[in-house]
């Protein structure tokens, strides 16, 4: 029931606002719809709470608690975009940046992008996530080149090459899934995509076609997590669309994609017996760490950064994955929590800040905490935990992986170290400039939508200081799940 | 019990902090009641870690916060209430100092800086009871972040911005550090307890290793050379309160950290280990006084006085290291008193130093030394007590810290004892370097009072200084207090210290002798020392001299100008300026100094002299790394350069390298 | 050797096509036989689905040869050529590797794609499992024009064309994939080429031309 | 404690304070009879006490209290010295309470005194005075400091009447480390005490002068503490040099009045005979340049630690 409520609601949505997308209550309409589906997560995360793992559909649809966390998180920071893009598309609007059309066009593909993501993270069936994963890119390719700047148009591009390319790999990684699940399973057609099944006979399947399958299906999630190297599109196109769809991009997108990348691991490390998997996906998150950071040394453009910090942190997660065990997959399933939760808030104050200094440029955005104290703060906030500074959640998961890496994978640490120092150089050394000092631009009429912005913050605040207990459970429960070494 | 009341104590600080949002514009309410009101409980908390020492015995508390797996731990020791004293006691005179010293328009509101200062606070006083890996770490950066706040309370000046950047990232980078030690500590347990690391057993190399990161995390934030570089740009930054606690109290934390791991957690250390900070304490203690020497800032001036200071204290760690390793218990002991003597001592003087120049610097506006001069008539009160941390700092009996390098002095000369041939050789110059770096630091001081305070005053605007406020007035006067006392009552610091030794090393520095004026701690040695006789004795001669004097002879003191030679027209700009005052250093250790001078070109209308000095570390080490970080980035951006086919590319090489791997494996 | 059967050498024929227009699709520089290309490439895929299902008597492979041919042989060669004709691209420049060079790369990227497929081969239990292979050289191939290609439509062309290596290789090693995932991915691709038909037409507004070049603004390198 | 050794103390106090004047005069006379000078009487420097004390104190109108109580406190911290110092008798009751580092740290404050007096006024002369002073001071405190230690390593203490008397028990000659210390401490008293070569006391010559030119602005009885505490400061060093090398003739153990008869004589003798040497030494040398005496007071710094050195590798 709730699952039908959580499917429907924004199919449903998108339709809707495919119709009335360009009225005045567009947005709080899509808000609403984004609230619904947000109860309706929380109802069925009760409900797994209550009764445990949910297959529904015939068996189409599995919920457990590695997925139902990340459903609830991708539905509530849904809502929250939601609510700060319903002053700020206004106010694009006024700016002339838009049409009405646009807006409509924008208003649909939300809620058909939100329905992408929570298929794919809901569904059973390997074949279907992968058609929900590139429904995602198909339905946020638009809104990237919302702008039609030629900016834009080119990010829009490279998004859908890359990642329909990088999507057509994960394909015929599944396929190989299925004729491997195929041998064992006998029976043709349904089960031998569902996940449960595959979980089940994981031991008995053939290696070898796994490895191979694992690498197609690492290189084709992995560009849609923005894995070093096929990374190439994720600044571009968190640079160049509309700020809600950056922060939903990088904020949820990026999780989902990691989410496929580790359901896949999880397969393949049962037949495999060998750390391949490990030690690829402990490569990528290296590389990934230390690239990104140095690109970060940089940027000149806001959302460019924040976009290249997300790669770092994508990493850093994706190597805590690839070290496996309880803490780390712990660590790492916090780590995208919070990591999606911050870096959303800060792309809120980031597109505030855009906005009030009519610029993305960051060196002619400054003193911003004299312009409006809330912006400022939100943003310098909102970076120092992401750069893990205590007590915001961020330190925490990264204090679990640095430790356990220190002791696991020694070699690792002090590249993690320098990589991290580096990243915070850069970061820090733009953020506060920006934050402090005399101001530019000028302050606008529409009060700025910072309650998702302290919402996101607050709640990252408070997994730095308390882990609910059910809330670890949960997490305990999903890093046994995952497993590894 | 005593922990609760600390916690009571912290939370309560915090609160403070926040009432300051109540009326954030609010000068009155929060400089005449909020400041007073913290400093209560910072000797609140000064009594309770007293009580504690005194007990000497340990208490744990556990509360339902932080990780799932591992609740905050806290716990009260000797050790910590030692520095709890040193906070508490400290901080009250300076928060007191502070109620009269912010005022409106500093850049940041009152109430919001009250904040920050109150949560500054509250995370120190936190670093010390924290008891496991996690809260010590947030409570850590907190403290970093909270300070580096106060640090940028002026941020339209982008000297100011500069100094914090700098500052904050070297904190992190040392946190970081700290984490990985920390990661080492844990020994495989996945418990982050201190308790856990005592009872895990580490092999040799990675004891070394988790030392070793101990000691650069702690290091950077003490100030250690070469990772002092944040130091003297800080400090001077920050609004003066906030340098006093800084340099007072918060590289202290540092000093606290380094004996927990190095002497608690790591269990017996391996006497090499002593070497390093030995080594580099020394050398920070000469490149940190003479780089004080040459100064013309007063702020930065007291700033490399505290690396100076630090360095010995770090000395005193690794003496204590060593001879600890070596077994010579009591000697350690004797090391560690005078590390911990140290601390607290330069807790009250340099806090009073940088109080002080702080009242002068919201009297004349003015920080540079050639623009000042003569203060001692305009500010009597801030002179007069500034007089007793300057004497106390260049370590002249009877004062403190007279006590702490006696002490120092001591234990180095039992060195000769040691089993370790090389060491016996490299102690001599230790103490060579140590007592040499005392004079100096008289050197420093002498020229820091003489030209702030002394001779004429050098700008005409300096005629309409004032005094401080009465609050100011109180916290100086107590922290001179502070300073006096610990001078003339060492043997009951030191008793109370005793419990510390004991928990660290084991052993008790034995009372030789039954008097309680007199200090003879050295077992099996004739040495004493009794500053109470000794400024009796002194203040008797004096006295005497002047009471005989005036019996004598009655002639009447006559004023006149200053004779100067009979030359006659005497102005201020004769005087010897700060430059010039430090000429001689300059000149004998050129090598140390990055100098760039302008001289006057000869027939110069405008004859115009101007001397630089920079530290070569810069050039040497950290200009060399970031040019390094920016030739990588360079080279990462080439990956990036917008061509979708060599995207595409990237993808399909990756493919097929994974999939051979895949095959071959 | 023993002597396979009929429907057997016709599959195996209909690979060796796929193989060969593969190849011509990267030696081949005018969009427009491109896209005919594609659709006998497309023409190819659904014949040999349709043998498939003639011999296995499975249902849902008869339905996908008929997705098959309505969308890859009849609507989007429709769909492109329309577009061609609207946007006036009929040459792609100079690939970036010339042709000879091209080829030989493929080469060799088919010899590593039938040593890719051993294992594969091995363990597939259908008849068609020999061309597996194929498919993942194809596959590959297309990566390899995209690669090499300068103009955004010719880029598109290869994308299709390698998901006609991914659908052959699904049927070839299991007789297709499960019926929903199959319209899933038709509706995909469907979707996709729509979308990118209005991409092509706002890069056009933008830029007068879909010349690769204009889309090279941002980068890092500079 | 004993009434002898109390009297002992005071007895010590009061020779220092009375023969001090002497010894400077004795000094220059010498200094005279070497230069071929007539030589001025041995008297002159209580003349001179007594003619200060008596004139008009002039002050100058700038000057801060400080620049008053310096005198006071430089003068009080020499007596005192002049206490702790045994120079006849080794049982001192204050020495209990000032060991040698405090000696050290003594004169260190009698220097922060007088240098901050000097820039308490405010001219080019007196600050100065005061920057060479503390040039000087900074290398002869430490040098000093390692003097005595080597003396402390050999006697395991830095008390000084317990070295003296380890020393004068005569078991040991001069040992090596106290060899090179002792070259590095005659270097450092005629650093110390403002002598040929590094300074000229009889010259108001601005070029070169130290101690002269910080107690310019001083007069009457002000100066007269000045001056007094000078000669007391030459007197205690010479005295020190004889604790630490000299050590014969000091009266150890309890001493009654006969210890004192022999230990007098001693010290007049003594102090007689480093009056001759100094004077010599001054007649032989010439003034060097200021920038001079860091190079010389850095090879007394590096001898003293030098000594230590020798001391601990060929082990006491």
């Amino acid at each position: 029931m709730e699952l039908l409520l959580l499917l429907t609601l924004p199919v449903a949505g998108a339709a809707l606002l495919g119709l009335i997308g360009a009225d005045r209550r567009a947005p709080e309409v899509n808000a609403l719809l984004s609230l619904g589906t947000f109860l309706a997560a929380c109802a069925l995360t009760v409900r797994v709470i209550r009764h445990g793992d949910l297959l529904l559909g015939q068996e189409q649809f599995f919920i457990d608690p590695f997925n139902v966390f990340l459903v609830t998180l991708t539905a509530f920071v849904g809502l929250t975009t939601a609510l700060f893009s319903r002053p700020y598309m206004r106010v694009e609007l006024e700016h002339g940046r838009l049409t009405p059309g646009r807006l409509r066009l924008y208003h649909s593909m939300y809620q058909l992008f939100m329905f992408t993501m929570l298929l794919a993270l809901t569904t059973n069936n390997m074949g279907l996530m992968w058609v929900a994963m590139e429904g995602a890119t198909l339905s946020t390719v638009l809104l990237v080149t919302l702008y039609r700047t030629p900016g834009s148009l080119e990010a829009g591009w490279k998004y859908f090459i890359l990642c329909g390319v990088g999507i057509a790999q994960a394909l015929f990684g599944t396929i190989l899934l299925y004729v491997a699940a195929g041998k064992v399973l006998g029976a043709q057609g349904m089960t031998a995509l569902l996940w449960t099944h595959l979980d089940a006979v994981k031991t008995q399947l053939e290696p070898t076609v796994l490895a191979l399958a694992f690498v197609f299906l690492l290189i084709g999630y992995g560009t849609k997590v923005g894995l070093v190297p096929l990374h190439s599109w994720l600044p571009d196109a968190h640079a160049e669309g509309p700020t809600p769809i950056s922060a939903v991009l990088s904020g949820l997108l990026l999780n989902v994609a990691l989410y496929a990348v580790v359901r896949s691991k999880v397969l393949v490390e049962g037949s495999l017996h060998s750390q391949l998997p490990s030690m690829m996906l402990m490569g990528f998150g290296l590389l990934s760490v230390v690239l990104a950071s140095l690109l970060l040394w940089r940027q000149r453009d806001i959302k460019r950064l924040f976009a290249y910090s997300s790669i770092e942190h994508m990493g850093i997660a994706t190597f805590a994955f690839g070290m496996g065990g309880a803490i780390a997959n712990f660590a790492a399933l916090l780590h995208m929590t919070v990591h999606s939760l911050t870096k959303s808030s800060i792309f809120f104050t980031a597109g505030h800040a855009a906005q009030k200094t009519g610029t993305q440029a960051m060196e002619r955005i400054r003193g911003l905490i004299t312009l409006s104290p809330t912006v400022g703060w939100g943003l310098m906030l909102g970076s120092l935990a992401i750069l893990g500074v205590p007590p915001f959640g961020v330190f925490t998961s990264e204090f679990l992986i640095l430790t356990t890496a220190m002791r696991t994978q020694p070699w690792a640490a002090p590249i993690l170290l320098a990589a991290l120092a580096v990243a915070f150089a850069a970061i820090f050394s733009k953020v506060q400039p920006m934050v402090f000092g005399e101001t530019t631009g000028r302050r606008l009429a529409h009060p700025p939508a910072l309650l998702p912005v302290f919402a996101h913050l607050a709640i990252v605040l408070l997994l730095g200081l308390y882990i609910p207990p059910y809330l670890a459970e949960w997490y305990r429960a999903a890093a046994h799940l995952i497993g590894g070494p | 019990m005593l922990l609760l009341g600390c916690v009571a104590l912290l939370l309560g600080w915090a609160g403070i902090g926040f009432a300051g949002l109540l009326r954030p514009r609010s000068v009155f309410f929060t400089g005449r009641i909020l400041f007073p009101l913290g400093a209560l409980l910072g000797l609140a908390l000064a009594a309770l870690g007293a009580a504690s020492l005194a007990g000497g015995g340990i208490e744990r508390l556990v509360l339902p916060l932080g990780l799932p797996g591992l609740p905050m731990h806290l716990r009260l020791d000797p050790l910590s209430s030692v520095f709890l004293v040193l906070l508490g006691a400290s901080s009250g005179g300076i928060s007191l100092f502070a109620g009269g010293y912010f005022r409106a328009g500093e850049g940041t509101a009152p109430g919001l800086l009250c904040l920050q200062y109150h949560l500054f606070l509250a995370s120190m006083g936190w670093v010390l009871i924290a008891d496991d890996a996690y809260s010590f770490l947030v409570a850590w950066e907190l403290m970093a972040l909270s300070s580096y706040f106060l640090v940028v309370t002026q941020h339209r000046i982008p000297e100011i911005r500069r100094a914090g950047f700098l500052y904050l990232l070297m904190a992190h980078v040392g946190a970081i550090c700290l984490l990985l030690c920390f990661g080492v500590m844990q020994g495989g347990s996945w418990l982050f307890t201190f308790h856990a690391m005592r009872a895990a057993h580490l092999s040799p190399g990675w004891a070394s290793a988790a030392f070793l990161l101990a000691l650069v995390g702690f290091g950077a934030k003490a100030g250690l050379v070469p990772l002092h570089v944040w130091l003297p740009e800080a400090h001077p930054a920050a609004p003066s309160p906030v340098s006093a606690l800084m340099s007072g109290v918060m590289l202290k934390t540092a000093v606290y950290g380094m004996l927990r791991v190095g002497l608690d957690l790591l269990g017996r250390p391996v006497w090499w280990w002593g070497l390093v900070p030995l080594i580099l304490g020394l050398f920070t203690i000469f490149y940190g006084v003479l780089f004080a020497a040459v100064q013309t800032d007063m702020k930065r001036l007291l700033a490399y006085s505290s690396v100076e200071n630090i360095g010995i204290v770090f000395t005193g760690i690794g003496l204590t290291i060593v001879f600890a390793g070596s077994g010579m218990r009591v000697v350690a002991a004797l090391a560690l008193l005078a590390t911990l003597y140290h601390c607290l001592n330069h807790a009250f003087m340099k806090s009073l130093l940088f109080l002080g120049t702080g009242s002068v610097l919201h009297a004349t506006g003015e920080r540079n030394l050639g623009r000042l001069g003569g203060l001692i008539h305009r500010m009597p009160w801030v002179a007069w007590l500034t007089l007793i941390g300057t004497l106390a700092i260049a370590g002249l009996p009877p004062l403190n810290g007279f006590v702490s390098e006696w002490l120092l002095l001591q234990s180095f000369l039992f060195a000769d004892h040691l089993p370790h041939a090389f060491v016996n050789l490299l102690i001599p110059m230790g103490m060579a370097l140590v007592a040499l770096g005392a004079a100096l630091a008289g050197y420093v001081m002498v020229k820091f009072y003489g030209v702030i305070f002394l001779g004429q005053p050098r700008e005409a605007s300096l005629a309409h200084a004032h005094d401080c406020g009465w609050l100011e007035r109180i916290g100086l006067a107590w922290l001179a207090l502070g300073c006096l006392a610990l001078g003339l009552a060492p043997l009951q610091v030191i008793g109370a210290l005793g419990a510390v030794t004991r928990q660290l090393i084991g052993a008790v520095v034995p009372q030789a002798s039954a008097h309680w004026w007199l200090l003879a701690p050295v077992p099996g040695r004739p040495v004493s020392y009794g500053p109470v006789v000794f400024l009796t004795a002194t203040l008797a001669v004096v006295l005497l001299t002047a009471l005989l004097v005036r019996l004598t002879y009655r002639q009447r003191v006559r004023r006149a100008p200053a004779w100067d030679c009979g030359f006659g027209a005497l102005t201020p700009r004769m005087q010897d300026t700060a430059e010039g005052f430090g000429q001689p250093i300059r000149h004998l250790f050129q090598s140390f100094f990055d100098i760039e001078r302008e001289l006057p070109a000869p027939a110069d209308r405008a004859p115009r002299y101007r001397i630089a000095i920079r530290e070569r570390i810069w050039k040497l080490l950290y200009e060399p790394l970031s040019g390094a970080v920016e030739r990588l980035a360079n080279a990462a951006a080439r990956v990036q350069q917008g061509r979708i086919s060599v995207y595409l590319l990237y993808s399909f090489a990756t493919l097929l390298v994974l999939l051979a791997v895949a095959l071959l494996s | 050797m023993t002597h396979l059967p009929l429907y057997q050498q016709l599959l195996d024929t209909c690979a060796a096509l796929l193989l060969l227009l593969s190849f011509a699709m990267l030696s081949q520089r005018r969009v427009v036989t491109l896209v005919n290309l594609y659709a006998v490439q497309g023409a190819v895929l659904a014949a040999a689905t349709l043998l498939l299902a003639w011999r296995t008597g499975e249902g849902h492979l008869y339905l996908s040869a008929a997705l098959t041919l309505a969308l890859k042989v009849a609507f989007l060669p429709w769909l492109l050529h329309r577009l061609i004709r609207r946007l006036e691209v009929y040459w792609d420049t100079e690939p970036l590797l010339n042709v000879s060079g091209t080829m030989l790369v493929g080469l060799v990227i088919v010899v590593f794609a039938f040593a890719l497929a051993q294992p594969i081969t091995l363990l597939a239990s259908t008849a068609t499992r020999s061309a597996v292979g194929i498919a993942v050289s194809v596959v590959l191939l297309a990566f390899l024009m995209m690669i090499t290609r300068r103009k955004a439509m010719s880029q598109v062309i290869g994308f299709l064309s390698m998901e006609n290596g991914v659908f052959f290789g699904a049927m070839s090693a299991s007789y297709g994939m499960p019926m929903v995932v199959e319209l899933g991915v038709a509706l995909d691709v469907l979707v996709a080429v729509l979308v990118l038909g209005v991409f092509f037409f706002q890069i056009r507004e933008r830029f007068e031309s879909l010349d690769l070049h204009h889309l090279e603004a941002l980068k890092e390198h500079d | 404690m004993s009434v002898t050794d109390w009297i002992t103390q005071v007895l010590e106090v009061v020779v220092a304070l009375a023969a001090a004047p002497a010894l400077l005069g004795w000094l220059n006379q010498c200094r005279a009879w070497l230069q071929n000078r007539r030589a001025p009487s041995l008297w002159l420097p209580y003349r001179n006490l007594r003619k200060l004390f008596h004139k008009e104190a002039v002050i100058a109108e700038n000057a801060s209290p400080l620049f008053r109580i310096a005198p006071y406190v430089v003068f009080g911290s020499m007596v005192l010295a002049a206490g702790i110092i045994p120079s006849m008798g080794t049982r001192l009751p204050l020495v209990v309470s000032a060991d040698a580092i405090a000696l050290v740290g003594l004169f260190a404050a009698a220097r922060v005194f007088m240098t901050l007096a000097a820039m308490d006024v405010g001219t080019a002369f007196g600050t100065l005075g005061a920057r060479r002073e503390m040039m000087v001071g900074f290398l002869a405190e430490p040098a000093l400091l390692m003097v005595i230690f080597v003396a402390s390593l050999i006697s395991s203490s830095t008390a000084l009447p317990v070295i003296t008397e380890h020393l004068a028990s005569g078991h040991l000659g001069l040992s090596p480390g106290l060899a090179f210390s002792a070259v590095a401490f005659v270097l450092v008293l005629l650093a110390e005490n403002a002598r040929i070569p590094v300074d000229n006391p009889a010259t108001h010559l601005e070029l070169t002068m130290i101690h002269e030119a910080m107690v310019l602005e001083y007069s009457a009885r002000h100066l007269a503490l000045m001056e007094w505490a000078a000669q007391l400061k030459l007197f205690n060093y010479v005295c020190i040099g004889f604790a630490l090398f000299l050590p014969w003739g000091v009266a150890t153990g309890h001493i009654g009045p006969v210890g004192l008869l022999v230990a007098i004589p001693a010290l007049a003798v003594k102090l007689a005979a480093a009056g001759a040497g100094l004077a010599l030494i001054e007649t032989v040398s010439a003034k060097m340049r200021v920038m001079r005496i860091p190079e010389f007071l850095g090879t007394a710094f590096l001898f003293a630690v030098l000594g230590l050195l020798v001391h601990v590798l060929l082990g006491a």
